[in-house]
């Protein structure tokens, strides 16, 4: 059993007001809070190891990159890649599709086909969008059904030779749908095609081998796993990575440099150009260990035991409909109370001190699917509590009476 | 008519009243409600003003050297602050308009709402109706 | 006058040991120390601050957002830009270069031509490169005279109606030297270029006021101005930046999201995809405050003096050749000895405690230029002193008896 | 001819002797300068590993079950630890080499400048004696 207040005493953050009442932070889907030796780990650098990275011969630069480095392999132990130059720091996982989807145009030819579902964050819509605009290719999507899951005869329907690459969320930071990531990699295969996973919201809920799953690429960002802001993950197969074109150019990704021609780094550093979030790549380092030190399973098992009760607790308001029913489901709540607008209660709660987010959370296609301005999300963590959801219950009634 | 600054003064002194938020945020939910339907065909994305999350709609009239604003929300906290603002300028000369002062805004404690940085379209309209008022003071 | 002593212990690192000797830090080029407000913005932010920017209700939201776009207001004042939205914030130079090289080659035709310099940094090299090798432009290099600065008659013949753009480097990393840019600014605009200057030598060395200065796109790193990692600046503006098409996609730079089509946010959101580096932008801004209260052009004095004294004293030692001897230059020299390998010395004085850079700096075209495989580089900040000076000079002294 | 065993152990002996880091480092250059010259003609672009910042050619022979290595570098201190890997490695045969453990290294305090993350290729020049070791011994 994971020890909550334990737990909680690590995060600074938790022990604020916000407008006199006690935080209670139900924003972990936007991004999570950091624990104090995510805090500390970043100060250290600072005041004990800073220094630029992988070129010098000084001590300090020599530090600053074991310290570096040391953070790479630790990534690649904690979602069990192959090979440690298969993990490729970017500012997070916006930029890792964006650097994605701007190499895997060169790949497609008019008339290759890109699947994603209707489900996606914008940061995993729009770059495609835009890689099948300039490379003459179509943009397929998967529908969603009315609990929220994908809908796979729709998917294994859209597969075929045309399919170059697939790109889907793991779950869905809309709706908590947990989807059969497994059963869509191995379909996509089947036919050829590359699978990119969109794991922003998964990957310190889920516990991850990259090797079993077998995705070919994998993407997500260090602040929302209590890390820092600014560090994302781009896994990719070591022979895929080698095939990609470089992304952005400058500092370390080169190997030699002239005026009648250039030549790349090899992996990691082909995709790694100019001066790195050092500080946030070492810090990171602190939040796997963080969650390794709870393990993941553990960590989802409560989760789980939040979800199921926040959601119940819910579902006695009159009024109240969820989005994203699904089975498996990860503990984000997506909701609305009938003639309310969701801007208004979180407007009221926040007053009780509590942050829910509210709006469309950058996932416009599933608000025109349910034909609704937004919804109010309540996304829990590992510091969350059956209390604190009480407090949110009566803050939402609140606000119900407030407004009706 | 009252001026812009005495229509100010009165909402500070209306807003110094309340004891704490439950009921300042009541107060607006009840102007929102009240606030003069806009005309329908009005309601236009011609007319939409986008915050990230409630929408605004604005509409600006002007008749003997007055402009008279008519405006909607989804939201009704965001329609209880257009209120507000409507009740301030509506009905006033352009020119008094566009060089409106609208200090009120930090006193009645909701700054916060009206940062630039707020994601509820509030900080455009303002600007929005400010832009009617020197539009239309060069047609005086 | 500057206190020098208040200075240094403002930076922790300083007074860390290193091999046993105390630390002395000569590698600020490649980045710089951070003073302890710098530390203490990050780790506050984390601890009382924290949450996702820009589209949340909730109050903790809203203060992160706040203190980020307080951010960007400083760093407006700081450089003298006329509007607010003109400041994007990137990933640090190197991001900023790549972002305005990949919207620019849309503006380019077939025998157009972009001008850098020998002198640039690989990161104003490669991006430009690769935006002729996809426009069909051609590239066209302003040589570098012996003494370090460029060849400005060379340059006025190479400007042409063909003249694109012009990207050259402020002051250059490998050699000091402090090109006249207003000049280059001037002749540019004449024939209708824009121009791109590389500011991440200059930005906390020289005083900036982009209205007077003119130049179109201006990009430095905060990790070189006393700032954190991880956050870089692009300058431009309005109306080039409003032209450029965006360059990342997905999370805030979205006006709509649907799948028959994607509008834009306005700036600066349609540069910022992505949660950006919150905790590292944050705390930039009391990086510039460091900076804005010692005063740039007092910094700029005194490392004037440092700079002095340095190359007097080094010139001292029989079979130094220092590269980059114009006569407006930073507090950077790069040099060898006779007969020895840079690498060598690098290693030795580090083992006396020195944090020098040796190598190719990123520079190689400049390395050719001189037919040196690298330089030894001593680049000063604020917080050097005579006296560390003197103990570098001992011991390149050192060395250069250990390796004859 | 000793195994790579006892030279490694007499390799520590000998910098067990050293009481700084100077005289370790001025050892270091002994050997670089010391270190038998590489045949001209195998010091071309094929047989060189580039660090960031020195750079080393090694070439390899193979006669009567035993490789030859020969290198050069253009940095002294470089060049130096070439000299050991060399005097461990060159005359043993390919097995030996192919499945060697380098242990001396960490002992006599070369660790940091033999670590994957730094710039001078030698890291790269081990792998590379390994390699002809591992094809060498497929011939056999
Ligand atoms: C002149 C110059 N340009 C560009 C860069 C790249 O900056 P960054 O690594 O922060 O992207 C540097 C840093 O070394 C530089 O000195
Ligand atoms: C599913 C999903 N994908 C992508 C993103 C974008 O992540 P970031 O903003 O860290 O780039 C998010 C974050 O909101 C997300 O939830």
């Amino acid at each position: 059993m994971l020890d909550v207040s334990k737990i909680r005493s690590q995060f600074p953050i938790l022990s604020r007001k916000v407008n006199g009442q006690n935080l209670v932070y139900f924003d972990n889907g936007a991004t999570t809070q950091k624990p104090q030796i995510v805090i500390d780990a970043e100060s250290k650098y600072y005041a004990n190891q800073n220094s630029n990275v992988h070129r010098g011969v000084h001590f300090l630069s020599g530090l600053a990159t074991d310290k570096f480095e040391e953070s790479r392999n630790t990534i690649q132990n904690f979602i069990g890649a192959k090979h440690k130059h298969e993990i490729i720091f970017t500012k997070g996982t916006t930029d890792s599709i964006n650097l994605v989807a701007s190499g895997f145009k060169t790949f497609l030819n008019k008339g290759d086909e890109i699947i994603i579902s209707e489900q996606e964050h914008h940061s995993n819509i729009v770059p495609w969008q835009i890689c099948c605009e300039q490379s003459g290719s179509n943009l397929k999507v998967i529908p969603i059904l009315d609990n929220g899951e994908m809908d796979m005869d729709f998917f294994y329907n859209l597969l075929s030779e045309n399919t170059k690459l697939v790109a889907v969320s793991h779950i869905s930071n809309a709706l908590g749908t947990i989807n059969n990531v497994e059963k869509i990699i191995e379909k996509s295969h089947s036919v050829g095609a590359k699978v990119l996973i969109d794991g922003a919201q998964a990957a310190s809920h889920i516990s991850l081998n990259m090797q079993k799953l077998d995705a070919d690429f994998y993407c997500f960002s260090a602040h929302k796993m209590f890390g820092p802001t600014g560090v994302g993950i781009l896994y990719g197969k070591e022979d895929i990575l080698n095939a990609l074109p470089p992304y952005q150019s400058g500092g370390e990704m080169i190997k030699e440099v002239s005026f009648s021609g250039t030549t790349y780094a090899d992996l990691p550093h082909k995709f790694e150009a100019g001066t790195p979030n050092i500080s946030g790549v070492v810090a990171f380092k602190s939040a796997i260990d963080f969650i390794s030190n709870l393990e993941v399973n553990k960590i989802a098992k409560y989760e789980e035991e939040l979800l199921q009760y926040a959601t119940s607790e819910l579902l006695k308001i009159e009024g109240v409909r969820i989005y994203g029913t699904s089975k498996k489901k990860s503990a984000i709540i997506s909701f609305n109370l009938e003639g309310l607008h969701p801007y208004d209660i979180g407007m009221i709660v926040d007053k009780m001190g509590i942050a829910i987010r509210t709006g469309h959370h950058c996932a416009q296609p599933i608000m025109e699917r349910f034909n609704i301005p937004g919804t109010v999300r309540i996304s829990l963590a590992v510091y969350n509590t059956k209390e604190e959801i009480d407090l949110c219950i009566n803050a939402i009634k609140k606000a119900k009476i407030m407004l009706s | 008519m009252h001026t812009i600054k005495e229509i100010q003064k009165e909402i500070i002194e209306d807003f110094a009243m309340f004891e704490d938020w439950i009921q300042k945020y009541e107060y607006l939910i009840d102007l929102g409600k009240e606030l003069a339907p806009i005309d329908q065909k009005y309601k236009i994305s011609e007319n939409l003003i986008k915050g990230c999350q409630s929408r605004v709609w604005l509409h600006a009239e002007y008749a003997e050297g007055k402009i008279i604003y008519t405006a909607d929300s989804d939201a009704i906290m965001t329609k209880g602050i257009v209120a507000i603002l409507i009740n301030v300028l509506s009905g006033q000369n352009p020119s008094e308009i566009a060089t409106a002062k609208l200090d009120f805004i930090n006193e009645i404690g909701l700054k916060e709402q009206l940062s630039p940085t707020r994601a509820n379209g509030l900080v455009s309209m303002i600007k929005q109706m400010k832009l009617y008022a020197i539009a239309f003071s060069k047609q005086q």
